[in-house]
């Protein structure tokens, strides 16, 4: 944290000030590390069984917050007989199936629901031909899946052994101190202070947080990892309550905006799902699949969101009569995200490319397979501040100097249009705590220089003007989409105008025209509109609340005048948790949002995430669903059953609860299970994207050590917004690789020399960091030497102020299942001194090494573990 | 030539009647992350150039050391897994120059440690602020500066006047009048003014410079460009006696906390330079941060260096007139 | 046990910074000595009435402080703003003080130095050359009376630094360098004029190097742990050779010094070139032990630890 | 400037007759350190924004002269950063106005050897014309079993997470209503 988010880190400071105790587990020993007050050295890729340990450990002494527990907790409630854990079954849960690679999760459901699951769940729709499946956790972001109802079999006892908390005890109980000193390196007594320190510092009086970046989610079971810190803040009560919760924290500037305004291919704004082939056919059947209305919470209002976005983007054209013009959406039935369409690429089904402000050359996984996919386009558009690697791959990328790929072979034609900076543009970014914040314009951008919002709105205004008339069907959605915004300084679309359109507006009745204050005034008849309903809000009575900028000396430590955070300005999330189910507050010292018997009403330091007039005594009819069928003690009001979930019975694709598999290139076999790694992954085997085999493949000590990629605090991501930067290029000038002193032995490196690094996609040179920072670590009997390469750099484009080989070009790409997000922290590879051969010599030295580890494209793409013959 | 009292306002002493409190910087190294954006605000607000892209090796410093490009600096030392107890009682880093060897030399060539130097050198406590108990390593880091003496010689042997004593007490030079004569640069004991060479084309090449402390943001009731930005308050501004109280506080507070190591730098107005305007808490012995250990101004000795001056020049007259002394042969 | 003499540093980087001056310092160190010396030479030939050592001595001086004023100038980093010297007159900063002596005595030994030109010229120059004439011998004596302070005031600056080498020998520095200015200004005396006329250079050759010498043994034990600088590397070397023509010359100029011109003008070339070396190798030591944090470090620690 | 006050302002008679004996403060103040003023006091106007680089939201002024950015700091209104920066953050103003930043449309024509430049409304006709080319070349209406599908998978986007929320929604709003629904974001990666 204070590596890549320094500024924040002063919190974590101001803390530590303050008596808190900072933990640091990382396989890398960071400046988060220097001032922590204890910092664990950690095998990449083996967090699961670290995570789980600390589970074992508030299970087996009876440190979990039992009253939490009960009340706002699945734990009581009662699975289907059906489950089979993944240690009766070698590391697989009930239901998989081999030939697809994937779950039937029916068998994962609560008692009584599990018909229903099957046939009501999206997750067993979108299983269907081709193999992947289509769907993306990104969808569940703001809830759980839908339940068929919201009644279900609870034992507050928590004694029955089918009850979700019984099925914890008996996952966790093999996560013992031994095993996790096992898989992850961390001896017995290291863990020990960690678990005692968390539980010390949860309950009534305190609470701990957890924070996390792509450490933990660049992972083949990424989600999994955030599900094993879930299920530890649930059980020691540190969600919805002051200085608790999981904390992501974003790298980038509206990260968090691009996942709530999603340019994500499974998701519709506010994370409505993009509609799939063949269950949405048309709109009734696309929300039956979202949820139910038996179940609790505001997902039931889900009609009135989806509604009101198709009255936003295509207005008056949207009627009842067409399904509000429903069907004008594209359909979904397989994975688009990016990787998968990388490789529609190298297989010439993609003609043209938008990059964004974002550089794939560098940036992501493989970064040889990302070039050569790009070779294959017709027509590239890069929009940028500066001439980055991936506008220039055809000109001077590695691939040119290997004589892999050859200039004038290139057909891609590429538009470079510079982008403008955000000084020169309004507009509001989401930060990583959900608050929106208004970046007003200082100056016209320069030159050619245009936004992102003046090129759509003018290439949909061109595009339009081309089709003015068309009769085709596929064209009608263009053509009637609402597309008219007010110009400002001249051509530049209004981004106030845009924001005001995402907060939405009463379309007909007395306050026709006017701001909606909220989205629980959104209609599913279509008499409102609005692009993003979590956003809803955020324009309420016609004043942008997001530029709203009252000094934070001038307001309380909760500064809600400042900026605006979605929904509906609540700072954290389900603080209803932070009172007792009587509503009081577990204690006064952490006291938050509490319910005022006298005037009958939630109130405190923030905007109650919970219905305001609701008594925490309430209990609904039987039957009711929606938001009045939550009970005044269900404080998780986006779940289904009103409760947070410990264990998922639906929703997740590669299990309910997290299981530690090895990373897809791993040095050792997996400790836990013979299943050795994630046998739902997304994979992608094929020449340009190899494995190097893991054990019990052999092969596997051709490539003996763990790779591992991160951040500089002088760098940002693949340096498209640094490395032109002379001050920031001048602190951190060249790539590099951070070893162990005992690793540089073994190997020979010295420090500031050269090093070689090669995995089965490519190799790369790095200057040597030798460094006592980076410690071996004992992991199942043997030494595991880990490098760390900060991803920064990369080659051509010229006009960088530095660069050097790209950390990214020697990761491979498999993909969490739920996701789609790569595994790119913990790969195998070899380390020699000096530098790598170049020009074609370069593919000769790495094919030498595949040759010797007898890696062909299948190598690492078998889903299930052959079971090895017992001793 | 100096008081040398204790009472030192060396604003009132160059004659400010005005002058407001004396201002200066505290900078706590036992919170510092090292993330540089002091380096980064000093140089953006100043205007001063990039000043070189080499990998130098020296942890995450890539800057080396102050200079007339850079006026804020960042120290990394990693101190190593040690044995506890062992040997004497000054910790010594991997860092650590061994003897009679070549002068530190050329910072371009990048440093290279010597691990079998480092063995067996020992260690005071290994559990502090800064430290991982687990690992038994250290990474210290601190962000040097300018430490705008009370008795400061850069001043004082400045030539032209282009080094001036400002109102705030700082010291500051004068873009407009200094020739670039260079005789700061050695007189510094902390080695941080210096001449910019190049690049060609880049404001104020050819005379010294330093940190101004933002002269100019001071003017305005700004807070310095790094102390503003400085994410952690590693380097807080402010008046001088205040930050004195606060850095005395803090260093009790360490070493209530165990932190035997924390010690102040610059902050006693007894010392060789009559105490720093911008001082420091070190978590180690200040030369492992790149600081003298016990600096005196040059001029303090100027006294008898004048005194022995005319001595020689009385000899030399002397000598001359009794060359003479019946020397027509 | 006496625990082994090891220091920390920061990555062997140097503490203090090395003055930034190239060549043009020590080359203004000798010849500013040598128009002080040649001053006082030049003064006393001219009280005594020895017109050859006269004119030596005044040409040197002139060719000193003309050639030590432009090397000052070419070393600075904004050459043009060389009178900005003139803005203060700062008795804590020896360079001004410097400044104010060069400028003062530099046109004085120049009118003096110009008038011994003027007078080889071929022709007469009207009326300036009698006001020049005229001018020449009260110029010659004020000129001289600056020289003590134009000789030994370069002593100070470099004495008032932060520079090892050089503060630590801050007692003998002005001794050291009055000596080498006296030796040199001797030296060129044998070299340029007639036996008849050198003794007091010869004098002032021997008892300048006699000085220095016996200066530089005082100063060596000042320097502590920084006098190994002055027997290492390029600086060592220098030293070596100031030495070696500095007694060589001295020994020449007692020996034979006032018997064969040949003889005085070699043994007054080595006192000269002893000079330079003299002045370059102190130069060098300083530099040397402003890059070796050792010098700062070492004895600072020391110092700490005793008290 | 006269000579008369050329000498009144002569440092050493300063010197003289001030407090400032020795020269090292009033006495040697030139007139241009006299009218020193940091450069956001004559800025002509200042505006509130927030860092681009990471997702703390770190409050940030920019202060504009002449239509130029001229110095980006914290704000230290702000309840996230109180005013404080990072290294990257500090250095925005570099990132806007940075040395290597292209303010032309470059141009590579298919199988080129090198840029070439290109008016702006030029290259958007032939972006726009691209878009309805692949569009209409792979359009897909329906699967194999008929379900409709109404898109094209020929046309892809990937966009960075620095992009306003302003501008995703219009790009996620045209790319949608013209069927291209591989739009991703660094979100995924």
């Amino acid at each position: 944290m204070a590596e890549c988010h320094p500024v924040g880190f002063q919190w974590v400071m101001e803390a530590k000030a303050r008596g808190a105790t900072i933990i640091h587990v990382d396989p890398r020993f960071t400046r988060t590390s220097a001032v922590a007050d204890l910092y664990l050295p950690v095998r990449a890729g083996s967090d699961i069984a670290f995570l789980g340990g600390i589970i074992n450990y508030i299970l087996t002494n009876e440190k979990y917050f039992r009253e939490y527990v009960v009340s706002y907790t699945n734990a009581a409630t009662i699975v289907s007989e059906d489950f089979q854990d993944a240690d009766q079954l070698g590391g697989l849960f009930s239901g998989f199936d081999p030939k697809t690679g994937t779950y039937d999760t029916t068998s994962w459901a609560y008692e009584g629901m599990e018909t229903a699951a099957a046939a009501g769940s999206r997750v067993v729709a979108r299983r269907e031909p081709p193999a992947q499946p289509g769907g993306s956790g990104h969808e569940f972001g703001g809830r759980g899946t839908a339940l068929p109802h919201s009644e279900v079999r609870r034992d507050e006892t928590l004694q029955d052994p089918f009850c979700v908390f019984q099925i914890l005890r008996r996952h966790y109980a093999r996560y013992t101190p031994e095993m996790v000193e096992r898989i992850c390196g961390v001896p017995p007594e290291q863990l020990a202070k960690v678990c005692e320190a968390v539980t010390a510092n949860s309950g009534r009086e305190r609470t701990t947080a957890w924070v996390y970046s792509v450490g933990w989610t660049q992972h083949s079971v990424g989600v999994q990892y955030i599900r094993g810190a879930a299920i530890i803040q649930l059980l020691l009560g540190n969600i919805g309550r002051p200085g608790g919760g999981i904390l992501a924290l974003r790298g980038h500037a509206s990260i968090q905006g691009s996942t709530d305004i999603p340019t994500l291919f499974d998701l519709l704004p506010a994370y409505l799902p993009m509609p799939s082939a063949s269950s949405n056919s048309n709109l009734a059947g696309y929300l039956a699949a979202i949820k139910s209305e038996g179940q609790k919470g505001f997902w039931t209002a889900a009609d009135t969101y989806m509604v009101s976005l198709l009255k936003a983007w295509w207005g008056e054209a949207a009627t009842q009569d067409n399904d509000f013009g429903f069907d004008w959406l594209p359909r979904i039935n397989a994975d688009h995200s990016n990787y998968q369409t990388i490789v529609n690429m190298l297989d010439d089904k993609v003609e043209g490319y938008f990059l964004l402000g974002q550089n794939p050359a560098v940036g992501s996984s493989n970064g040889k397979m990302q070039r050569l996919a790009m070779s294959h386009l017709k027509w590239l558009v890069v929009r940028d501040l500066n001439l980055i690697e991936s506008a220039a791959f055809w000109k001077d990328g590695p691939e040119i100097a290997t004589g892999e790929m050859h200039t004038e072979d290139i057909g891609t034609e590429v538009f470079f249009l510079p982008a403008a900076a955000h000084t020169e543009k309004d507009g509001t970014f989401t930060q990583t705590q959900r608050l929106l914040q208004w970046h007003h314009k200082a100056v016209d951008p320069p030159g050619d220089c245009r936004s992102e919002l003046h090129f759509f709105f003018h290439l949909g205004r061109l595009l339009r003007e081309r089709l003015e008339t068309s009769a085709l069907a596929r064209d009608q959605p263009l053509l009637r989409l609402a597309w008219d915004y007010p110009m400002v300084d001249g051509d530049e679309p209004d981004a106030a105008a845009v924001l005001q359109e995402i907060n939405g507006r009463h379309l007909s009745g007395d306050r026709a025209g006017q701001m909606l204050r909220s989205f629980v005034e959104m209609k599913a008849d279509g008499s409102t509109s609005g692009g993003c309903w979590i956003y809803t809000g955020v324009y309420s009575d016609g004043v942008n609340q997001s530029a709203r900028r009252k000094p934070g000396s001038q307001q309380s430590w909760v500064a809600p005048e400042w900026g605006w955070a979605w929904p509906m300005n609540r700072r954290i999330l389900y603080n209803r948790a932070s009172a007792d189910p009587d509503g009081k507050p577990w204690s006064q010292r952490k006291a938050y949002v509490w319910w005022d018997e006298v005037a009958g009403s939630w109130t405190g330091h923030d905007i109650p995430d919970f219905q305001v007039n609701k008594a925490p005594s309430f209990r609904p009819e039987p039957g009711v669903g929606g938001p009045d069928g939550l009970a005044g003690d269900d404080p998780f009001i986006m779940q289904a059953d009103g409760k947070a979930w410990l264990y998922a019975p639906s929703g997740l694709l590669d299990g309910p609860l997290p299981v530690h598999y090895e990373p897809l290139e791993s040095p050792v076999r997996n400790a836990m299970h013979p299943q050795q790694a994630n046998p739902t992954r997304e994979m992608f085997p094929r020449r340009e994207n190899l494995t190097s085999p893991s054990p019990p493949e052999p092969g596997s000590d051709v490539y003996p050590y763990v790779v591992t990629t991160y951040r500089l605090t002088e760098h940002h991501t693949a340096g498209g917004m640094s490395r032109w930067s002379p001050y920031l290029a001048e602190l951190q000038p060249e790539f590099f690789c951070e070893v162990s002193p005992e690793l540089a032995a073994e190997r020979g490196l010295e420090h500031l020399g050269w090093a070689t690094i090669v995995t089965a996609r490519t190799a790369v040179e790095a200057r040597v960091m030798v460094t006592d920072r980076v410690t071996p670590l004992v992991a199942g009997g043997r030494t595991i030497h880990q490098i760390g390469l900060p991803y920064h750099w990369g080659v051509g484009g010229g006009s960088a102020i530095v660069s050097g080989d790209s950390a990214n070009d020697v990761m491979g790409v498999a993909l969490d299942p739920n996701v789609h997000i790569q595994d790119s922290k913990a790969a195998a590879c070899d380390i020699q001194p000096g530098r790598r051969p170049t020009g074609p010599a370069l593919p000769r030295y790495v094919e030498e090494y595949r040759r010797r580890a007898g890696i062909t494209a299948e190598t690492g793409a078998t889903r299930v573990t052959p079971r090895e013959e017992g001793p | 030539m100096h008081g040398w009292s204790t009472a030192a306002d060396p604003a009132r002493d160059t004659g400010w009647s005005e002058a407001p409190a004396r201002k200066g910087f505290f900078t706590d190294g036992s919170v510092c992350i090292g993330c540089k954006a002091c380096e980064v605000a000093c140089k953006e607000w100043n205007g001063i150039p990039e000043d070189g892209l080499q990998m130098l090796g020296m942890s995450y410093d890539n800057t080396g050391g102050l200079g007339a490009s850079t006026w804020r600096h960042v120290a990394f030392i990693e101190q190593p897994r040690r044995p506890v107890g062992a040997g004497s009682l000054t910790p010594l880093p991997l860092v650590a120059a061994t003897h009679g060897q070549e002068a530190g030399g050329d910072p371009g060539s990048g440093f290279k440690p010597d691990y079998s130097a480092s063995a067996g050198a020992s260690s005071g406590p290994q559990d502090t602020a800064a430290g991982s108990a687990e690992t038994g390593i250290r990474w210290l880091m601190s962000s040097d500066v300018c430490k705008h003496c009370t008795h400061a010689a850069c001043l004082d042997v400045c030539p032209t006047g282009a080094l001036m004593r400002t109102e705030f007490g700082t010291v500051v030079v004068q873009d407009d009048v200094c020739n670039g004569c260079g005789y700061c640069i050695p007189a510094c004991p902390f080695g941080v003014i210096d001449r910019r060479e190049g690049p060609a084309g880049a404001r104020n090449v050819g005379i010294a410079q330093k940190c101004t402390l933002c002269y100019d943001r001071l003017r305005d009731g700004m807070s310095p460009a790094c102390a503003q930005a400085c994410p952690t308050q590693s380097i807080q501004y402010g008046d001088l006696d205040e930050l004195r109280a606060r850095a005395n506080h803090r260093v009790e507070e360490l070493h209530a906390a165990g932190v035997a190591d924390a010690r102040l730098y610059g902050a006693d107005p007894d010392d060789g330079i009559g105490g720093a305007g911008a001082f420091f808490l070190l978590l180690d012995e200040p030369e492992v941060y790149g600081l003298p250990p016990d600096p005196v101004v040059t001029t303090r000795d100027l006294p008898a260096m004048w005194r022995t001056a005319a001595i020689a020049g009385a000899t030399l007259l002397a000598g001359a007139a009794a060359a003479f002394v019946k020397a027509r042969s | 046990m006496v625990p082994p003499a090891t220091f920390t540093s920061y990555y062997g980087r140097p503490i203090v910074k090395a003055a930034p001056w190239q060549s043009d310092i020590p080359a203004y160190l000798f010849l500013g000595g040598l128009a002080a010396g040649s001053s006082l030479l030049a003064a006393g030939a001219d009280l005594m009435n020895l017109p050859e050592l006269r004119r030596v001595a005044r040409i040197g001086a002139l060719f000193g402080a003309a050639a030590g004023s432009a090397a000052l100038i070419h070393d600075l980093g904004r050459p043009a703003r060389f009178l900005n010297m003139m803005r203060t007159a700062k008795p804590t900063s020896p360079m001004s003080v410097g400044t104010w002596i060069l400028t003062t005595f530099g046109p004085l030994a120049g009118m003096a130095g110009a008038a011994e030109v003027a007078a080889l010229l071929p022709f007469r120059i009207p009326i300036a050359g009698r006001l020049l004439d005229a001018a020449a011998r009260p110029a010659g004596l004020l000129a001289a009376a600056l020289a003590p302070g134009l000789a030994s005031y370069t002593g100070v600056l470099l004495a008032d630094t932060a520079t090892p080498a050089w503060h630590a020998a801050h007692r003998e520095l002005p001794l050291v360098f009055v000596g080498s200015a006296a030796a040199a200004a001797g030296g060129l005396g044998m070299v340029g004029a007639r036996l008849s006329e050198t003794t007091p250079a010869r004098r002032m050759a021997v008892g300048g190097a006699v000085l220095a010498f016996t200066m530089e043994l005082q100063m060596e034990r000042s320097m502590g742990l920084s006098a190994e600088t002055l027997h290492s590397g390029k600086a060592g070397r220098l030293f070596n050779a100031s030495r070696g023509l500095s007694i060589a010359g001295a020994v020449g100029t007692v020996a034979l010094g006032g018997r064969n011109r040949i003889a005085a003008a070699m043994s007054g070339a080595a006192l000269l070139a002893g000079s330079v070396c003299t002045r370059f190798a102190i130069f060098e030591a300083g530099q040397a032990s402003a890059r070796d944090p050792r010098y700062t470090v070492i004895p600072q620690r020391e110092r700490v630890t005793r008290s | 400037m006269s000579i008369r006050t050329r000498v009144r302002q002569w440092p050493v008679l300063r010197q003289l007759t001030s407090a400032d004996h020795l020269g090292r403060g009033t006495a040697v103040r030139s007139a241009h350190t006299e009218d020193l003023a940091p450069r956001t006091r004559t800025a002509d106007r200042m505006v509130q924004s927030v860092c681009p680089y990471c997702a703390v939201g770190c409050g940030q002024r920019v202060y504009v002269k002449g239509e130029r950015v001229i110095q980006i700091e914290g704000d230290p209104d702000s309840p996230i950063s109180r005013g404080r920066l990072c290294p990257k953050g500090s250095a925005s103003e570099q990132l806007v106005n940075g040395p290597g930043r292209v303010t032309t449309v470059k141009y590579r024509r298919p199988f080129g050897t090198d840029w070439e430049d290109l008016p702006i409304e030029r290259a958007m006709e032939m972006i726009a014309d691209r878009v309805l080319d692949a569009r209409a070349r792979n359009w897909e209406d329906a699967d194999d079993e008929g379900n409709p599908l109404h898109r094209t998978l020929g046309i892809a986007s990937l966009g960075g997470a620095t992009l306003d929320n302003e501008e995703n929604y219009l790009i996620k709003k045209l790319f949608t209503a013209i069927g291209v629904v591989q739009v991703e974001n660094q979100a995924r990666i």
